[in-house]
């Protein structure tokens, strides 16, 4: 994706928008609690927006945890918010979490509570996509975490020798919960971990627009038939793993990541090139903060799902949940 | 005693591996979705040749071999499936399901549930289990129990050629993941199988042997071995009733019920250890549904709590055979 | 009823946590070769905090901390016991159990076995199960019945501070491969523990309740909720015996089997879905075994055949609780 | 190990020892049946046997399924034999097979049925080794099919940053039970796969003092407390994956191996260098085979074991085998 090709106002609307949601969960968390446990993107919402940026609608993303971007940009605000609450709008009814959603109608492939468990199945996806001759792209967020997993080896290699249509994107924020990456792994770069024969390359998380032209490449690539890329894109979360720890990270690094903030970044770019005025992006803020904030109270007055939505388990067979099959 | 076919129907004589092979021959030929993969299934035709001549009809798009690398199988066989398409997997020996445990458990078995538009995770593992020819500790464990406890998944174990056939095709076109274990002990066993294309539903318990006076419950390899003993038993005056489940999870459970009602006697019988095993789930159920029933306590046959001993004269001792079926039936009837 | 120590011994007030993180620091103060690992166990102290304050008293040869990779720690462990250490694992969420499943089931587990000279792998898996805390479809299943079918394994729960300990310093002395389950809704829990050091063996089944009227087997923390059924029973008139087995592998049976030839009446209460459950086992077995004695069907009381639902309406649907146990004996009795 | 503390003879014998064993084993094989299925390590001798040469006797060494060496370096033949015929005087009485036998008296570290299983119990071992005090070393071989595991990664990682006194040695034989390399993974040298910042070295499988001394290498580095090598030897196997398996690989290949066949290559430059004779290896090898040929007597008349031989499954619980504990 040359420069050209770029909406830029519409990207640092993807960014603010990623920004402002993870500050209002924050803010309501800290008010009054949210059922699902906020892990926040707060810092690292360039990895994800950029990487979403040149792909087409029905690409397939496989978040992490913690590429909250993908869930806003591709599903309704309302249910995702739904989902954190664990009410009856939520992803599901209720019977999963905001994190772990998935839908066929948003091209979010589901996950599961396992750091790392979804790297196969997004080399599956786009073997499945390449079976059924879309040319659909598939593209898997993980943390440095993630990379540590022993699939990361298997994922990349089947990948690669099958040619499948996937990019791989760790997000490094150089921390695995509570642990530095330092001391998990002896290299510096986490793309070098990778060495199966497909190109890696490592970028820079904090800038939005190159986030996008890696993708790009990466995604024309695929498409083209030639196979996975590994993206590593460096970031840093400004919050703790999850909001139920305490920050215990060295405040100055943290400060010069905050330095380089991704939206920052970004918005001050886009200012002194003149593609965007102050008053266009207090707008967009100010609209945007709207449809958060409606999405929040649209949760808090939601109903909890009632007991026979947990009962979904089986699609082809119904049963008796306690015991068998219902004749 | 649900069969899709008629019974009349033109039946030839084949073994379960000619009738998984032509299993999955229709059902690659049936729908372009399916896909069938794993190490050396293509080319070499897989180890035990039930996949053989379909890498040649069907190419390398739709048949394919792998790295060795079992988390792979497992987990992008998920990926292919919510992606739509058919996958099928072949998982070498059943005892290497553990390493794609994950994918099958957290997975696969909770996909539909974490969807809420109908999504689903159509994609098959099949997997050999069967003591009984010196390979040791690692290459024929039944592992219906490490995966019984867990919702969202199914478990086949069929034990007849028409049988393998009509639940495997069953298993492709099923919209839910399927565990479909195969007995490599019983591959060259023959039967009748129609010639007509046919399937057979999933979670359909099927009566082998009719007979009044006791119900054996048993699954996949062992229902040869439950009607040898039905048969032994039967000229000593006992008549057996041969319940095969056929799908373990999730359990049709009333024709078992049915059957206790009847004989007022339950044995079962599984090759894996008896403690935590399938035949303990089915004698909970009927102790609690069909209590007033039973005349004497429900045995259980299976292998004893150790690992599949290596030594020929071990192995013999270890796996269950009619004659152990035979035993604890004439117990139960003698209590 | 065994206990190591003296019933009139000094007793103090403790959680599971601290009960647990005095057990871990009094065997890594006795043995050197017992060391402590996984993720974030040692600077962060553990998730739960379990193991706070072993990094900075032993040191990081003995307390460390590593990669994200359950693999390595159910491998590593393995070959650390064979090579003579004693490796105690933190596999964070029992959840994450199966990625390690291929080294418990198949390398753990036959180790024994496979060795002809004693040699054998004393490690300790601990991790966390316990459903409630809104944490969704993957971070509080019960895993026992998924390892329950396996030989080899021992497989402990505990209910109580002094039980946790106790029972944690035997599994760290055990020479067996030992899954040390800990229920993560009762790290709070507080009760009485003996001030001097102690163990309690492992594989005896303990009562915590005796009653006439009715036997209830339950394990980890459902115990709790079955003291509490019992409890509101007793003022219904209805005396419960409270059977903890403690140890769900190699299970104890006997003191279960005397305690319904007394009672009569038998109900099994497990967090896991029923199906294919512990408590199908010990029906299994109550139904073999003293068959002669039970006046009425066995309940199981458990998880529906589910997933773990995140919505708190749903999840609350989900748990059993003391309710649960209360009808089960109640539905036992007046059948 | 310099080339001066090298005996040749020894080596040399080490060498004619696994040959004349795994011939013996095929004629047996064909001419009557063994229980255990032979997985012949024809062609690759040089790879376990000069791996073993410079270590110390109670270093550890796990093999793969297919590293006959190990074990006849290490255990008693007769012991072997039986392991192979299922008799009670074989590895823990006939319970377990020859191939994964473990014993902690000869260092063997006992294995699985699962390729690639042992990898993270090898660098355990190592740990625990680290953690006893001691010097030993361990050493894990496994096939290029391992090396496609998940488990190669992490295993690799952990011992690297953990610095555990351990060698893997990859056994390339360039086939996976029936599928070339080529077509599993996208790179020629396995060794590149694993880049963990740990010393990775190509080597020639067939000339066994190449082995040698990279493993004499890795093994001081191990001893000295810095970590882990990773070694990728070069080799061929003359036989199928499997004794009941066909040949199908390419015959000109197989002959190219053939001429560069590992025992010929040594014993043809000790005797062009005068370290031995014609006559003294004839006299070797006469030796080794009545050694052999008594083994395989022995077995063929040693009994089956007993049934109780096979309730060894707790240590320290004694159990009723067909429910709970015996009390
Ligand atoms: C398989 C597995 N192991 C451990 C955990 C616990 N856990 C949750 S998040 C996390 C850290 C993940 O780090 P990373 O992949 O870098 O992602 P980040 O949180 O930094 O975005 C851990 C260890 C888990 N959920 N799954
Ligand atoms: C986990 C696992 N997957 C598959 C198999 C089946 N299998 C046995 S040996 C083998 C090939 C191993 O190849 P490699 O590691 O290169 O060793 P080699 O046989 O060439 O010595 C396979 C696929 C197995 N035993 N374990
Ligand atoms: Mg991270
Ligand atoms: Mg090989």
């Amino acid at each position: 994706m040359g420069n050209a090709s770029i909406n830029h106002r519409e990207l640092l609307e993807d960014l603010l928008l990623t920004r402002r949601f993870e500050e209002k969960v924050l803010e309501v968390y800290q008010d009054r609690g949210i059922r699902e446990l906020p892990h926040s993107s707060i810092g690292q919402e360039a990895v994800g927006v950029g990487a979403c940026y040149p792909l087409e609608d029905d690409d397939i993303l496989v978040p992490s945890l913690r590429t909250r971007a993908v869930m806003l940009l591709r599903a309704p605000l309302d249910e995702i918010v739904a989902g954190m609450y664990g009410t009856r709008s939520g992803p599901s009814n209720g019977r999963t979490t905001e994190h772990h959603m998935g839908s066929s109608e948003y091209g979010i492939l589901g996950t599961t509570g396992m750091i790392g468990a979804h790297l196969n199945p997004a080399a599956g996806a786009a073997l499945g996509n390449k079976v059924l001759d879309n040319d659909r792209v598939t593209v898997a967020f993980f943390g440095d975490g993630a990379s540590q997993r022993s699939e990361f080896h298997s994922a990349l290699n089947f990948a690669t020798v099958q040619e499948l249509p996937v990019i791989f994107v760790i997000e490094n924020n150089h921390w695995t919960e509570a642990s530095p990456i330092e001391k998990l792994v002896a290299v510096d770069d986490l793309a070098d971990l990778a060495n199966h024969g497909l190109p890696t390359k490592v970028i820079d998380g904090q800038d939005v627009e190159e986030v996008v032209d890696a993708t790009a490449t990466a995604a024309q690539r695929a498409r083209d038939g030639d196979g996975p890329t590994l993206l590593e894109a460096k970031t840093y979360r400004y919050r703790p793993h999850a909001e139920t720890m305490p920050e215990h990270r060295d405040e100055a690094t943290l400060e010069e990541w905050r330095d380089r903030d991704p939206i920052e970044l970004y918005r001050s770019r886009l200012l002194e090139e003149d593609f965007v005025t102050e008053d266009e992006i207090e707008e967009i803020d100010r609209r945007l903060q709207t449809r958060i904030d409606e999405a929040f109270e649209a949760a808090e007055t939601d109903e909890l799902p009632d007991e026979e939505t947990m009962y979904h388990v089986y699609k082809d067979t119904e049963i008796d949940h306690w015991k068998g099959v219902v004749r | 005693m649900s069969q899709q076919v008629d019974v009349q129907a033109e039946q030839t004589e084949q073994t379960i591996r000619e009738s998984l092979n032509q299993a999955l021959y229709e059902e690659l030929e049936r729908d372009d979705s399916v896909i069938l993969y794993g190490e050396d299934v293509a080319e070499y035709g897989g180890l035990y040749k039930i996949s053989e001549g379909l890498y040649e009809e069907f190419g390398d798009d739709r048949v394919f071999d792998t790295p060795l690398a079992e988390t792979t199988l497992g987990g992008s066989a998920v990926g292919a499936a919510l992606a739509g398409a058919r996958p099928i997997v072949e998982i070498m020996y059943a005892d290497f399901l553990p390493i794609a445990g994950d994918h099958l458990i957290n997975y696969a078995a909770k996909m539909y549930f974490n969807y809420g538009d109908e999504t689903s995770v159509p994609m098959v593992v099949r997997s050999m289990y069967g003591t009984g020819d010196g390979h040791g500790l690692h290459h024929g464990q039944s592992p219906e129990a490490w995966f019984m406890n867990v919702p969202g998944l199914k478990i086949v174990m069929p034990s007849t050629p028409k049988d393998y056939k009509g639940l495997l095709k069953s298993a492709i076109r099923d919209d839910d993941p399927v565990l479909f274990l195969e007995n490599k002990m019983r591959y060259g066993e023959s039967g009748p199988v129609p010639e007509e294309e046919y399937t057979i539903p999933l979670c359909e318990t099927d009566i082998k042997r009719r007979g009044d006076d006791a119900t054996v419950v048993a699954i996949g390899g062992m229902v040869y071995e439950a009607l040898e003993a039905a048969e032994r038993l039967s000229d000593r005056g006992v008549e057996c009733e041969v319940v095969d489940p056929r799908t373990v999870t999730p359990l049709d459970t009333d024709p078992i019920l049915e059957s206790v009602e009847k004989t007022n006697i339950l044995v079962t019988a599984q090759e894996a250890p008896t403690f935590g095993g399938f035949g303990s789930e089915v004698a909970a159920q009927v102790i609690d549904d069909a209590f007033f029933y039973l005349d004497a306590p429900v045995k259980r046959v299976g292998a004893p709590f150790t690992p599949i001993p290596f030594a020929e004269s071990l192995e013999e001792a270890y796996v269950p055979t009619a004659e152990d079926i035979e035993t604890a039936v004439i117990d139960a009837i003698e209590t």
